[in-house]
């Protein structure tokens, strides 16, 4: 692992941490997708297994007040946020419970509480709506920090041309990370984008980029620290390309035949929890008695998170067309426009 | 009500001004509102509305954009949910397009997808319509074609008053409103009450009374179809116009008690016919007054063309007194 | 006509895959054709239509594009007009929004604006509809709204002749055709005439016939209609179904012909009901068979509200066989 | 004037024929103003004086089986590329026999015997159809280059940044030349973009770019004899920015509120015309009887269009809904779809 990160984040008890959440998004995928199978999750399901260094280094470096945009691929992103793990599943499986209240299931988890502004299953969608956040913060001087998360095939939308420069020519305290897992879907990046050094490209709006080992959970930590610090103090954006690997099919629907198995192989032995832990232990940081404490705790609430869901209440049918519009009194549930 | 106040002063201005006036009065009742847009500020504005505000308010609150409709409107979209009450401009619906992803997929979608947490009070505004011979990709009038989105509201205000009243009810409203404002009203003059203020954006007016039919129309359409009213009356036919005012939600109510009463409709929209919301109001009719219809609803709309550049192709594109005269007379009977 | 072929030989297949011949068959015979979308080569197509494709013919022809929907949509646009028949795959109608700008502004008034110089004859195919569970932002059904579109034509293949056989037909356009494939279709499974080949996209078909009332659709809800109909003559009521095929133009004729006959019409359409291709639909009724009319209108759309997520609202949101009767035996009077 | 062109086209005779046509199109826009205000030309009217040095530099270097993409700024480039000054008129006057038959009007000049595909009145549309008319080329083999004229307004849409991607990813022969003029109606460049060096922006995607004095007629020939011949020889795209200056108002509504008039003079006095000329009067290369015998030919030439346009005819009201759909065969005059 790289050591680049400041010391006094390097304490045992905050590597632990570390690790922790990145098992524990694991562990909740892993249990979203046997729920796939079983249909009590339904739609799409998009699984971060293998990025979870990405939301787990950068989302604890921000502040409770700041703000995050995620995309359709984003349990990672609420659970490390905060998002209670029991409403996330609630809301994979539709109930009333849920962190949308059911509505929007895997691709459209938000969370007021914890300012988790979506969930967006437009790629690049999100950016946009971002910047409107970075522009009212600047408007209203609360000195937030905007984190956006995107996968690098949103990168050839306009709406990320468009976003960029705006985020730049107004100032705008927007931290852009590009969670470049080197695929959209079946599109591999040199088959999208002509150049495919995408932290390069900030370069043309006068952003400041980097890019990091998106594998290294140390490292995007790092490097998250440095952005989050320049954004907050210069109120500028900031580009960060985190270099990462899907580990799993695009969604439950995808065959795979874009990639060989072999380079999924060779990346597992690279991923960041296998990486982390090794390191963990090799520094003798870790106990095995650590990690199946860890472990258990985790299984423990993903256990009750399941039970929360399956116990949680389908919204009446009658209820249907609530939330197309504000509700200005009771009377107006169930009431068609 | 929204008509004209004759009781106390008045004053004399354009339909322009009342813009004007509204956007400068919500700039200065509430802070956390600007308008931005493609050359709003130092340009004045394409139609010259925010000419001068620029001077009053400053760039950040009257900001110019760069040619990004999607990443502007998305970023209204975002300050909305963060605080503020942005006025997007989009200059015309033309250019609407491109920012119709944020509006559809985003805009009027995060309330429902968000479970009520998060909602987006911000209003677009854009100049819509024919008539300046501006050709086929300058002329839409798509704001019927809006009215079909769940999540949003949809205003047409053809009138002084509604042109100075419904921007500020518009950006009470906890969702998205869209304010289209037909571009061949913008020089119209009339008389203004001096105190005129906020207006319902719930209620479609009985903009003139009458017995024997209802013209349903809005916005630009307005003025022909009174136009066309006159000539009626002229031929003793007294027709009943209803603006619509709110394309979305429709004000059923208004037009089911006019229709109840005349037995006879003619819709005048500027859209295309086909898939126009003269053929939503038509069915709503039929849905829920056919018992009460005496003869077949007429609609006159523009022809399925994109609208040509010469003057006399453009006027006989889009609905005219004559045709709305004639529509009503075969409504009637009286071809 | 496009009914199955009972005739000659026969092969069972999915509805997928008689989108994946039609595909094929078109790049065999014609090698302007060209296939170009996101994931519809190396992935495979994200319904898995062009399944294969690459293999046979190579990534020039099965053209992975990067996520650039108005890019790539204006590019097929560009190749059309340079001699090419481009089919572009806007994966699904949700993305289509950011490709709107270039459909309606380009495509659509090309010739016209160029007085009939240039036209573009490019085939654009989409996924629609609803019932996979895929939320607000997924489950658009906007074929009927783009219905509204003069310059383009729509159409919408409800059965597996009509998926095998539009594809070459729209190809031989010259104008653009948009394509809308409902996602709810590609695993039905059919048997299709081993010797089957481009149908018109000219006429509705009736797909089952009946003298009681007037049942008309298109797409993925026929199915659901020729369900509604099966538990309509249970009790004794013989609906006939019109399958339109054809959302621009519309075939009038057939639709006057049926509801002349039976004197009642039942609309099903699943776009948001306000502003449907439903009410024009109906709007026609009422213009050209008024006195033919024994009883209103009805109409099955979708509710007004983004598509919801749990299942139970999903199904809940969109038309549905049960909603199909009780609109059918509200048109009789027998509610 | 830079001497940078190549000699061989330095003749005198290839000298007056630039100077010609820029005068050309300069006393064809005056002449459209002047009809403007007598109605006989209506809608927006938006006029190149001041810009004539870009089309004049580049058209000619492309061969006639190349193609055009324009904006609704287009005068100059239909005239330059050999579209009859007469049709042209006459499609200003919205007649029949106008370049587009009358339908489009001054931002939609058409013409297919020259390739010119149109006059685009969305600030960015014609982009990806440049980008589709290069696929088609690299499909086809012709060898074609495409010239792509657009604002550096456009340079902020999301198609822009598409489009580049797009025609560097495919290699396609798109020669995108940018006429910066430094204002989008109102909106100064540095209120538009974050990063105001234009041409750079082609960097990020790996395509070659230039900038280039737009306002010297000889220094963008000889940019555009480079860019066509890389374009040609490469297949591949080519950027040239050419900076210049928009003289007159935006369109004929524009008041100008936005910049000052001194500003305007100034560049007034670099204007490529007067600057163009006033070399060729110092190298002795041009006779007071070549300007008034090119002069007396222009007007000569504009009298004969306008009258074409007085006598055209009208298209009749029954013919309205025609070509909204291929006609395939005459009874389809007139009918409503
Ligand atoms: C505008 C748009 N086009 C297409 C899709 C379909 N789609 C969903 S995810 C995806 C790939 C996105 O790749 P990337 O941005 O790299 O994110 P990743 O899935 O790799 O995290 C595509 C094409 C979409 N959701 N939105
Ligand atoms: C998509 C779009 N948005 C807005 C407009 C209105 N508009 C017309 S020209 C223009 C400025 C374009 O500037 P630039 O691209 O620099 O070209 P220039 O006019 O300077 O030649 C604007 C905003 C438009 N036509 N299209
Ligand atoms: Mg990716
Ligand atoms: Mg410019």
């Amino acid at each position: 692992m790289t050591a680049r990160a400041d010391k006094p984040h390097l304490s045992r008890e905050h590597m632990l941490e570390l690790l922790r959440q990145m098992i524990r998004i694991r562990r909740f995928e892993d249990k979203c997708a046997e729920l796939y199978t079983q249909e009590k999750i339904r739609g799409f399901l998009h699984l971060y297994d293998g990025e979870e260094a990405v939301a787990v280094g950068v989302i604890p470096v921000l502040e409770k007040r700041d703000r995050i945009v995620a995309t359709y691929r984003e349990h990672g992103h609420a659970l490390v946020r905060g998002v209670p793990m029991k409403t996330v599943m609630a809301e994979m499986y539709g109930k009333q419970e849920g962190c949308s209240r059911g509505r929007g299931g895997s691709m459209h988890l938000f969370d007021a509480a914890t300012n988790f502004y979506g969930g967006n299953a437009i790629v690049g969608g999100g950016l946009p709506l971002a910047v409107g956040l970075g522009l009212a913060d600047h408007m209203q001087g609360h000195n937030l920090v905007i984190a956006c998360f995107f996968g690098e095939g949103a990168v050839a939308e306009g709406e990320f041309h468009e976003s960029l420069n705006l985020a730049a020519l107004w100032g705008l305290p927007v931290l852009f990370v590009c969670e470049n897992n080197f695929y959209a879907m079946g599109t591999a990046l040199a088959i999208s984008e002509s150049e495919t050094d995408i932290h390069r490209k900030a370069e043309s709006y006068g952003v400041v980029s980097e890019a990091v080992d998106g594998m290294d959970v140390v490292a995007v930590e790092a490097a998250a620290r440095r952005a989050v610090q320049a954004v907050r103090e210069n109120r500028k954006p900031y580009f960060l390309e985190c270099r990462t690997y899907r580990l799993r099919a695009h969604s439950m629907f995808d065959p795979q035949l874009y990639r060989d198995k072999a380079e999924v192989e060779a990346r597992r032995k690279n991923e960041p929890i296998v990486r982390f832990q090794g390191w963990l232990q090799a520094n003798q940081m870790i106990h095995p008695e650590d990690l199946s404490r860890i472990e258990a705790e985790i299984d423990a609430e993903i256990a009750e998170a399941v039970a929360f869901a399956e116990t949680g209440t389908w919204e009446p049918v009658e209820q249907l067309t609530r939330f197309t519009y504000a509700e200005s009194d009771a009377s107006a549930i169930g009431k068609m426009p | 009500m929204t008509q004209a106040a004759v009781q106390t002063d008045t004053i004399e201005m354009t339909y322009r001004e009342a813009v004007k006036q509204a956007l400068r009065d919500a700039m200065k009742r509430d802070e956390r509102v600007f308008l931005m847009g493609e050359d709003v500020g130092r340009y004045g504005g394409c139609y010259a509305v925010s000419h001068g505000l620029l001077a009053e308010f400053g760039p950040e609150r009257i900001r110019d954009t760069p040619l990004s409709e999607s990443g502007f409107t998305g970023a209204g979209i975002g300050a909305a949910m963060a605080g503020m009450r942005p006025i997007v401009e989009l200059m015309t619906v033309n250019f609407s397009l491109l920012a119709l992803d944020q509006i559809l997929n985003t805009a009027a979608t995060v309330r429902h997808m968000s479970g009520n947490q998060f909602g987006v009070p911000l209003v677009i505004r854009m100049a819509t319509g024919a008539g300046r011979q501006l050709a086929a990709q300058h002329s839409h009038s798509l704001e019927g074609w809006y009215a079909h989105i769940p999540g949003i509201k949809v205003l047409a205000p053809a009138t002084l008053e509604d042109a100075r009243g419904m921007l500020w009810t518009a950006l009470q409203d906890p969702d998205p409103v869209l304010i289209f404002e037909n571009v061949m009203l913008y020089n119209m003059t009339g008389k203004l009450a001096a105190d005129a203020g906020p207006v319902d954006i719930d209620k479609a007016a009985v903009r003139r009374a009458g017995r024997d039919i209802s013209l349903i129309t809005y916005g630009g359409s307005l003025w022909k179809t009174l136009e066309a009213a006159s000539a009626l009356a002229a031929d003793g036919i007294e027709a009943e116009v209803i603006d619509l005012r709110s394309l979305r939600p429709l004000d059923d109510a208004t037009i089911m008690a006019s229709v109840g009463k005349t037995r006879r409709a003619v819709i005048v929209d500027e859209g295309w016919r086909s898939g126009s919301l003269a053929a939503e109001v038509g069915m709503r009719v039929v849905e829920q007054a056919f018992w009460s219809l005496d003869a077949p609803i007429g609609r006159v709309c523009s022809e399925e063309v994109p609208i040509p550049y010469p003057r006399h192709l453009e006027n006989a594109a889009i609905p005219q007194a004559p045709k709305i005269v004639a529509a009503a007379k075969a409504a009637l009977g009286r071809a």
